[in-house]
């Protein structure tokens, strides 16, 4: 559909997404707004393809990827996995279909029970949906840590035992417990040291080409996006402004967001550095209780123009696979919106609200 | 009649009694304390002992007992009698003079007319009036004139001094309760808490439940009198540390109702600060015997005539063996030192009213115990309890919660067991013990235990209503709502008839001869078996004069003739 | 803040109510009677018809509905007529009245609240006083003596009833020593250096068992606060500006660990008030919990009644003052 | 950073369950391995020592009444010359009982109001109100309705010791749970946060196996803590309620009661006084210091530090 | 940067240990280096590499116990910190050497506003009037871009976002003027963009006030934008160390190297597969006896096993600790 190329059909299908929390206030405690964490998100992910969501914290990226597991209950929008509704499942329902659909969390340390030990936090899938004898769990368990490099020796450790790379693993392996078809990584290596970062990168790599998998991968690593992603959405403020393969998106990004959030990535190399202009963006991101009128990026925007303040810019496909929400990138004005037109450089430091 | 000359007698001790020198007022401030503390200064709307007292220090009867129990006048001439013709004939009315010139004080003048209305504000339907048994069948007060009151009764009263002799029953003054008849009484909370009265001192200021500031009466009948300027009445604590600040650190002048184990008294004594007094009344404590049937499986029926006899306590010899396994002496010595006496008896005192015929008691024999038991054929079982016909010797024991019930307890529960019989111990707090609330399975009128053990008094001198307690009709049950004073549902028609004697039979020597038939009947047929007889335990200091321990009225009877020395 | 404490404020009402109902039926579900503590030589006629006098006979609900009346309208109105003397409406309403004392209730408490809250409120604020200085210490000093002892201490304070201590120190400092009386005076009325003095010395004993008691439990709060504050990041940058240690701990570190110390302490105030009853007893200070005793006792149900709901109030009252109270010493909470 | 290196030193030991870990660090609290010393020791005494000290508790002696501590009697007599010693083991088995029955159903209450206020939005509200609710009411007027309402039947199904054991722990246990629900809906609320709990929800886990599995053991360090206190409490509390009258039979000793009844005597007989107080002080004393101990052993943050 | 200037700060043999119940742990093993007036000092390592532990110990700020600063000396303005006083410590901590962590969430009070955790400061090491602090610490706000300076004293940290948060901690490092400015990973818990902005902003205020700066990091490229020289530490002890161009070009160290090649970029070429430096850091139970990098290495030779290779010079200014030598393949003389 998208990529012309593979012609895979989509397994994850969100449209319109919204998941709004209420804000609360006054004597009665009424609703009297909400907290846009994710406000109308909408794509595919194609069977067995690594999509990549980035963007800075609080734009709604991780909420994104729980509402679509339906960990929270969502406020509007329709997700189908694998033909499957998602969003109106009942619990009972949804709890069949858990095991199609596994997440990988942030934190290793926090997302592994401490109380329990490794071999008992992997097999707690396997107790929940199979029916499995004692033998046949440990030997499933132990498959599943052969598979993620961890020993076998150390199934009857806990968690703080081991370090911050091999919680991770089995964070891992607990989630391809029980052969799923689409797993939401959250930040998966955003607590890792370096050095271990890319030890997990490519076991999920690995995985991937193993078992056929299709990744949502989340992440504010662009660098480590643009390696495992195939597609990679950049989101701000609980919306998706531009979707990409990962080459156009990289070499060419239209969103001006995208242009400033790439050009802010710190170069590992000084001779590139010197050579490269950055765009500094100024001030913070607007609260998401209260976006601003037009394009929500209109108050940080280097190009912002009178219309982005009146006018939400629509999400529109502006090349083959290549979305974007940006009113540069609207047919009707004049626009050759590319990466050298973006570089607009900010050469003092420009702060402020 | 003798007993007019007793009263006498005692009359003429009192007024011959050596009076201290000094004026009113220059004996400074009295510190008594009261380790329950006063509620309010109504005697007719409480009967505890420690609201009585505090109110007699401003409130007064026509006539007081004094320490040995006689009759004397107080507001009144003289104690009236058939012989000077205050008491009728027939013994139906009754005729008190007032003393001439006694004031309030407030000032105004006590006469007849207060007399009246305070007999109409305790009988008056809706008050709650507490002492209302002592108006028990009277028909009319009234006033013949400003100093002659005449009770009338509905019957003959062969003792007709129950209104207005004593500490329960003084004269409250019309014109401050006028408009506290009935139900309005309770809400007269300046006039509760602050009474005039025709007593030595008069109230300065009032916290309930914590301390009366008293000054002098300036209208007291005596110039000399009182001789403290003022007095605090405190309250709260416990009866040690009310011993402890009298006996050992000397703050307080007197303490009352000293009931704490004799050893610490004793020691406490040796502080050298203050001197501890006792003395006996009528107060008895003894065990009742449940002569019927407590099984809670009778449900209804449990501890009433209907459900039955008790399985074994109706047996004579059982309840023979379980009093004579008893040291008495040993109890009294253990729980109440000085103030207790073993005693075999109901009723005693006073002296004439006191029977011989059971004083095989006093002394514990419990080889004699077992012996009768074996020869009764309760034969000790494999556990050593002894048994019959498949009844075991097992007690369910009851009392008020107190640290000298509970050493008692446990001592007879020793001995007991040393005649093969096996006790169970319960103590139940004594606001529910003594509550009689209808939906407590745990007042001593439900009796739902096979023995109990309290202590039982009657006021004044004269046993006649007391003895009536234990009359069939007496005897608690749902029926009555289980309003009744003979626990032990002791049914003798024959007990019954003989007070019915008592109560027409005038006589003194008469009377007390019935009631020692009655009190040896009680003993003899098991419904009791009397422990102790008890005493009050006050302290006062070494320097307080004039302290007269009176059981037979209230402890502050004398209170204007105490003196510093 | 105001928003939320309105709300909280609201919310308390059927709370109230309810507790209001739950203590009503309670009491009058509690097997003690009135007429227990008569003497003996009452007949039980006569109890009968003191018992009906009281209004016992009535059905429970009415009961609770007259009394519901009288609580929350006429004794505030009453209060209010004393307190402005103003006279709102015909002033003749009925009172919540003590059987024991047949006085109003609401009295009764304003006559004992001096007491309690001399001794009993002092002795809170020492406990307090004492227990914070050694709280802060040994949790700085972690394991050290001065931590060991101070754990000692405070645990023999947490762990004797006070019924002991005061007796021991009654016989200590007032029978061997002569020092302080035994027996509190109520009336005794602070007018000059002397009856100052007098009000020290019958306030000490008092004060230092209940204090001791108190400072026993605020002092573990705080040492544990403490301990978790020490290892927060913004107390290294404390001390990365330099800051002396001083002022590091009492500054830094206390604001913050005194946060949910002062939570406690609030929650604690209302046992400032009832809660001191044995001690209260133990020395005679005829306070309010010494009155709830003897209301118990005697079964003086409107006193107990209104007593323990005027408690019940004030542990809602001081839920919501501690919640307040969070909100003011931490600003995070403050403006949510 | 001092945290991951000292994580990684545990690593390179062999593997091990956690409760030994937690042993580990229990030992190296000196105060804490004392208390549980002592403790332990107490409790030996006063379940094996009746059986070495032969004199009943309740055998009365009159001749050898308020006698200070000799051979025959080492901690003396009372006022009725009971062998204060045999009392004071006969009253550790109640006292002790009492405490540890009583902080059991206390932490039982608390957990579970605890665990469901905090973890099922809808109930928070209620259970905070009645949690209030319990703190507002009057203990004494609730003792003497629960005596009266259940005193025949207990002591009808159990004898009498037994139910009044029952009834005694009863009311101690509901009345002092609403300290530990607190805490524990307060860290619960927390840990609803914790991804390990979003994870369990990921995999389908139910609520209650949910709460079983990955709630319960989390909230286990607070509750421990609790329960050290709680004991103390316990024991304290049966000791006021001995004061009240309200405990056992009177013939029933406990350390409370021998504490409360030796209090007059303390000038006539003074080494009477010391051995219940010293008693209760020392197994408090002893139990905190296992609080503490436990505290610091099972806070991650502190474990192997 | 002046090369030949006299060093403000000077560490030589610094050895910090941890105490824990399960042993000792080396944390910080003979690290010495020293920093020139005005240059900006680079130190990258993973966690546990004792980065920060060194730069804590410099100052007393390690809680004793469980640290302990064994041996070394810390040479600053002809004092030594190691033996110095508290009282010493103190007047030179947040005066002549700032601080600046890496949680901004974290490292303010938050029970106190912006501004008197400003004038702390201030009032303590300049002993400025209340008046003049307050107007001293608008202006440091100012000077590090927040805007509306002087109400915002009055705000509480919370009311802050995270980068301005972090302006705060940099302004409160600042607020002395001082010689030494140590930034404890200040932009790790910011995202890219607040990171930029904040790396724009300790460039601009480094040519305006001229202190010298440590800043540890993790970033590569963030090194790579701002420091003269870099040191890289791995297993408690210095593994690397050279001019920031230098040792990009020409990274002697294995775990430099790896460590280079791990890092993917988001510009240039996109390696199909991220090369991996296998195994975990290692953890120091004892004063390391050999390479403590070697488990981990690629090019581990056998006298790697035998002894803990030494700094050695490997060019101008560059020096390694390793036994390898990347141009012959073969052990570097030593």
């Amino acid at each position: 559909m998208f990529d012309a190329g593979h012609a895979r059909r989509p397994l994850v299908e969100v449209r319109g997404l919204k998941m709004h929390f209420p804000i609360l206030a006054g004597v009665l405690r009424r609703r009297v707004g909400e907290v846009k964490a994710v406000d109308g998100v909408s794509f595919d992910i194609l069977e067995g393809e690594t999509l990549g969501l980035v963007g800075e914290s609080g734009c709604g990226k991780s909420t994104c990827g729980r509402a679509i597991l339906r960990l929270y209950d969502i406020t509007e929008g329709a997700i189908r996995i694998n033909g499957r509704d998602i969003a109106r499942a009942s619990h009972a329902e949804l709890r069949k279909l858990r095991p199609t659909m596994q997440m990988v969390f942030q934190d290793p340390q926090a997302s592994l029970n401490p109380r329990m030990t490794v071999a008992k936090i992997i097999a707690e899938p396997l107790d929940e949906h199979t029916t499995l004898s004692r033998r046949e769990k440990m030997q499933r368990v132990h498959e599943l840590m052969d598979a993620v490099g961890l020993s076998r020796d150390f199934a009857n450790r806990f968690p703080h035992e081991f370090s911050g790379g091999q919680r991770q693993r089995i964070g891992i392996a607990r989630a391809l417990a029980l052969n799923p078809q689409f797993i939401v990584c959250d930040e998966p290596i955003a607590a890792l040291d370096v050095s271990i970062q890319a030890q997990v990168v490519n076991l999920l790599e690995d995985l991937q080409e193993q078992f056929g998998l299709t990744y949502l991968f989340i992440s504010h690593d662009l660098s480590m996006v643009r390696h495992i992603a195939d597609r990679v959405a950049v989101m701000y403020l609980g919306k998706v402004v531009e979707l990409a393969p990962r080459e156009p998106l990289y070499s060419a990004p239209l969103h001006p967001y995208t242009q400033a959030l790439l050009s802010a990535v710190p170069e590992p190399d000084p001779s590139v550095r010197s050579t490269t202009e950055r765009i500094i963006l100024e001030g913070d991101v607007p609260s998401p209780a209260n976006p601003p009128e037009g394009c929500n990026f209109s108050t940080r925007c280097p190009r912002v123009m009178d219309i982005c303040r009146r006018q939400e810019p629509e999400f529109r496909e502006v090349a083959a696979g290549h979305f974007v929400a940006c009113h540069l990138c609207s047919p009707q004005p004049e626009t050759t919106a590319g990466a050298t037109a973006a570089t607009q450089v900010s050469k003092s430091v420009q702060q402020g609200e | 009649m003798k007993y007019r000359s007793i009263l006498a007698a005692a009359a003429l001790a009192l007024a011959s009694a050596p009076m201290a020198q000094a004026g009113r007022g220059d004996a400074g401030n009295l510190n008594i304390i009261y380790w329950q503390a006063a509620s309010i200064l109504n005697p007719y709307l409480s009967g505890g002992t420690k609201d009585i007292d505090a109110s007699a220090l401003i409130l007064e009867p026509l006539a007081r007992y004094d320490e040995n129990g006689n009759m004397v006048p107080w507001l009144a001439e003289e104690i009236p009698t058939v012989a000077n013709g205050g008491v009728s004939e027939d013994l139906t009315t009754i005729t008190w003079k007032l003393k001439e010139g006694i004031k309030w004080s407030d000032g105004t003048d006590l006469t007849a007319d207060d007399v009246v209305f305070t007999a109409n504000y305790c009988m008056a339907p809706d008050g709650g009036c507490q002492g209302l048994a002592a108006f028990a069948d009277v028909a009319n007060v009234e006033a013949l004139d400003p100093l002659t009151v005449k009770i009338t009764f509905d019957k003959p009263k062969p003792f007709p001094y129950g209104p207005f002799v004593g500490a329960t029953t003084p004269i409250i003054q019309r014109a401050q309760f006028e408009n506290c008849v009935g139900a309005k009484a309770p809400e007269c909370t300046e006039q509760n808490f602050n009474p005039v009265g025709t007593g030595p001192f008069r109230v300065v200021e009032f916290r309930a439940n914590d301390v009366i500031t008293m000054e002098a009466n300036p209208n007291y009948r005596d110039p000399d009198k009182p001789h403290f300027a003022t007095l605090t009445f405190k309250g709260g604590g416990d009866a040690a540390a009310a011993a402890r600040a009298v006996l050992e650190t000397g703050e307080f002048d007197y303490a009352w109702n000293l009931q704490i184990d004799p050893a610490i008294l004793s020691q406490m004594a040796k502080g050298g600060k203050g001197t501890v007094i006792s003395a006996f009344g009528t107060a008895v404590e003894r065990l009742m015997v449940n002569l019927t049937n407590p099984d809670p499986a009778l449900g209804e029926k449990r501890s009433t005539l209907e459900g039955g006899p008790h399985p074994f306590l109706t047996d004579p010899a059982v309840r023979r063996a379980l009093s004579l396994a008893i040291d008495r002496n040993l109890l009294a010595e253990v729980g109440y030192g000085a103030a207790g006496q073993a005693t075999c008896n109901v009723v005693p005192a006073p002296a004439i009213y006191v029977s011989t015929a059971n004083d095989e008691c006093l002394v514990q024999d419990i080889a004699k115990a077992n012996a009768i038991l074996d020869e009764a054929g309760w034969l000790p079982g494999p556990d050593g309890i002894r048994q019959k016909d498949g009844v075991r010797l097992s007690i369910l024991y009851q009392t008020s919660t107190n640290a000298v019930r509970q050493d008692t307890q446990a001592l007879i529960k020793q001995w007991w067991s040393e005649i093969g019989v096996e006790t169970e111990l319960k103590n139940i707090d004594a606001a529910v013990f003594f509550g009689g609330d209808q939906s407590s399975p745990d007042t001593f009128q439900k009796f739902y235990a096979d023995i109990e053990m309290y202590t039982n008094l009657f006021d004044g001198t004269d046993p006649e209503t007391y003895m009536k307690s234990w009359t069939c009709e007496e005897i608690p049950s749902p029926a009555n709502n289980w309003l009744g004073s003979n626990m032990p549902r002791y049914c003798n028609p024959e007990y019954d008839a003989l007070w019915a004697k008592l109560a027409a039979t005038g006589p003194l020597e008469e009377r007390a001869e019935i009631v020692k038939q009655l009190n040896d009947m009680l003993v003899q047929d098991g419904a009791m078996i009397p422990l102790i007889h008890r005493g009050r335990v006050s302290a006062h200091a070494n320097s307080l004069t004039g302290v007269k321990l009176n059981t037979w009225d209230s402890e502050m009877w004398n209170v204007a003739d105490w003196d510093r020395q | 803040m105001l928003n939320y404490t309105i709300r909280r404020l609201m919310f308390t009402v059927p709370v109230l109510l309810f507790i209001s109902f739950i203590i009503f039926l309670l009491l009058d579900l509690a097997p003690n009677d009135p007429t227990g503590n008569l003497p003996m030589t009452i007949p039980p006629e006569v109890r009968q018809q003191i018992r009906e006098s009281l209004g016992l006979d009535q059905p429970i609900w009415v009961r609770y509905l007259l009394w519901c009346k009288q609580f929350f309208i006429n004794e505030p109105l009453n209060i209010i007529e004393q307190w402005f003397g103003i006279q709102i409406g015909d002033g003749d309403r009925l009172r919540v009245r003590s059987w024991a004392t047949r006085s109003p209730v609401v009295d009764l408490i304003v006559e004992r609240l001096p007491q309690t809250l001399w001794v009993v409120g002092m002795s809170y604020v020492v406990g307090i006083l004492i227990a914070i200085p050694i709280g802060v210490v040994s949790a700085y000093r972690q394991y050290s003596w001065f931590d060991q002892i101070g754990t000692f201490i405070s645990m023999v304070g947490f762990s004797v009833p006070t019924f002991f201590t005061g007796v021991l120190m009654i016989v200590i400092f007032s029978v061997w020593l002569g020092w302080f009386p035994s027996i509190y005076d109520t009336t005794l009325v602070v007018e000059d250096w002397a009856s100052f003095m007098q009000q020290v010395r019958q306030m000490a004993m008092p004060v230092f068992v209940l204090a001791l008691f108190n400072a026993a439990q605020i002092s573990r709060f705080m040492r544990a606060s403490m301990l978790d504050n020490l290892n927060q990041d913004y107390v290294r940058t404390a001390r990365a500006k330099g800051l002396k240690e001083r002022t590091v701990l009492l500054v830094h570190v206390l604001r913050n660990s005194l946060i949910p110390v002062v939570t406690v302490i609030a929650l604690n105030v209302p046992q400032v008030f009832g809660g001191a009853i044995i001690t209260e007893q133990v020395f005679k200070v005829n306070g309010l919990g010494q009155l709830l005793i003897i209301g118990i006792q005697g079964a003086d149900i409107p006193l107990v009644q209104t007593l323990t709901f005027i408690f019940a109030v004030l542990i809602v009252l001081f839920n919501l003052i501690a919640d307040i109270l969070y909100g003011i010493l931490d600003p995070r909470i403050r403006y949510d | 950073m001092t945290d991951a290196t000292v994580q990684d030193a545990r690593q390179s030991r062999a593997g091990r369950s956690q409760w030994a870990d937690v042993w580990d660090q229990f030992k190296t609290h000196r105060g804490a391995l004392l208390g549980m010393g002592f403790f332990i020791f107490i409790s030996l005494l006063v379940i094996f020592g009746p059986w070495l000290w032969d004199i009943p508790p309740n055998y009365i002696d009159i001749r050898a009444k308020n006698q200070g501590p000799s051979l025959a009697h080492p901690m003396g007599t009372d006022q009725l010359g009971r062998d204060t010693f045999a009392q004071v083991l006969a009253g550790g088995r109640v006292s002790l009982l009492v405490g540890v029955t009583a902080m059991a159903l206390s932490l039982v209450l608390g957990t579970l109001v605890g665990v469901l206020a905090g973890y099922f939005k809808r109930l928070d509200g209620p259970l905070m109100r009645l949690t209030d609710l319990f703190l507002a009411l009057p203990l004494l007027p609730l003792l003497l309705v629960i005596i009266m309402l259940f005193r025949d039947t207990l002591r009808a199904a159990f004898g009498p010791e037994t139910g009044i054991f029952i009834l005694i722990v009863f009311v101690i246990g509901i009345t002092s749970w609403m300290q530990t629900a607190r805490i524990v809906r307060g860290d619960v609320l927390s840990l609803k946060e914790q991804e390990f709990v979003l994870a369990a929800r990921s995999i389908g886990t139910p609520s209650h196996r949910m709460i079983l599995r990955h709630i319960l053991p989390n909230v286990l360090s607070p509750i421990m803590v609790s329960a050290t206190l709680g004991i103390a409490n316990a024991i304290i509390t049966e000791s006021a309620l001995s004061f009240l009258g309200l405990g056992f039979p009177s013939d029933f000793p406990t350390w409370g009661r021998l504490l409360f009844d030796s209090t007059n005597f303390m000038t006539l007989n003074p080494e009477r006084v010391i051995w219940p107080g010293l008693a209760i002080s020392l197994t408090v004393l002893s139990v905190n210091y296992i609080g503490d101990g436990l505290r610091d052993a099972l806070d991650p943050r502190i474990r192997g530090r | 940067m002046p090369d030949g200037a006299a060093p403000v700060l000077d560490v030589k043999g610094l050895k910090t240990v941890f105490r824990t119940r399960s042993g000792e742990v080396h944390a910080v093993n003979s690290v010495s280096f020293d920093l020139r007036p005005g240059e900006l000092l680079g130190v990258v390592g993973e966690s546990g590499s004792g980065k920060s532990v060194t730069m804590m110990s410099l100052i007393g700020l390690l809680p004793s116990p469980p640290a302990e600063v064994r041996r070394g000396q810390v040479l600053f303005d002809g004092i030594d910190l190691l033996s110095a006083d508290d009282d010493t410590l103190r007047s030179i901590r947040g005066a002549r050497i700032g601080f600046v962590f890496q949680d901004p969430m974290t490292s303010l009070n938050p029970v106190f506003t912006v501004g008197f955790q400003l004038m702390e400061p201030l009032r303590r090491h300049m002993g400025m009037s209340k008046a003049r602090a307050r107007a001293r610490a608008a202006e440091l706000l100012e000077l590090v871009g927040i805007p509306d300076a002087a109400s915002r004293l009055k705000d509480y940290p919370h009311q802050f976002s995270g980068g301005m948060r972090q302006r705060v901690m940099i302004a409160m490092a600042l607020a002395c003027d001082p010689e030494v400015l140590i930034a404890d990973e200040p932009t790790t818990a910011l995202d890219v963009t607040i990171q930029a902005q904040i790396l724009e902003l300790v460039k601009e205020l480094r040519r305006k006030l001229g202190m010298a700066i440590i800043w540890i990091t993790h970033d590569l490229g963030v090194i790579a934008g701002i420091a003269d020289r870099v040191m890289v530490m791995y297993g408690g002890q210095v593994v690397e160390h050279a001019p920031v161009r230098e040792l990009f070009e020409n990274p002697q160290h294995p775990y430099t190297r790896a460590l280079l090649e791990t890092i993917p970029t988001v510009r240039g070429k996109r390696a199909p597969r991220l090369r991996v430096i296998e195994g975990q850091p290692p953890v120091l139970g004892a004063e390391p006896a050999s390479c403590p990098f070697r488990p981990r290495c690629g090019h581990a030779l056998d006298i790697c096993a035998r002894a803990n290779p030494p700094r050695v010079p490997v060019g101008p200014a560059h020096d390694a600790a390793c036994f390898w030598n990347p141009e012959t393949g073969g052990p570097r003389d030593v």
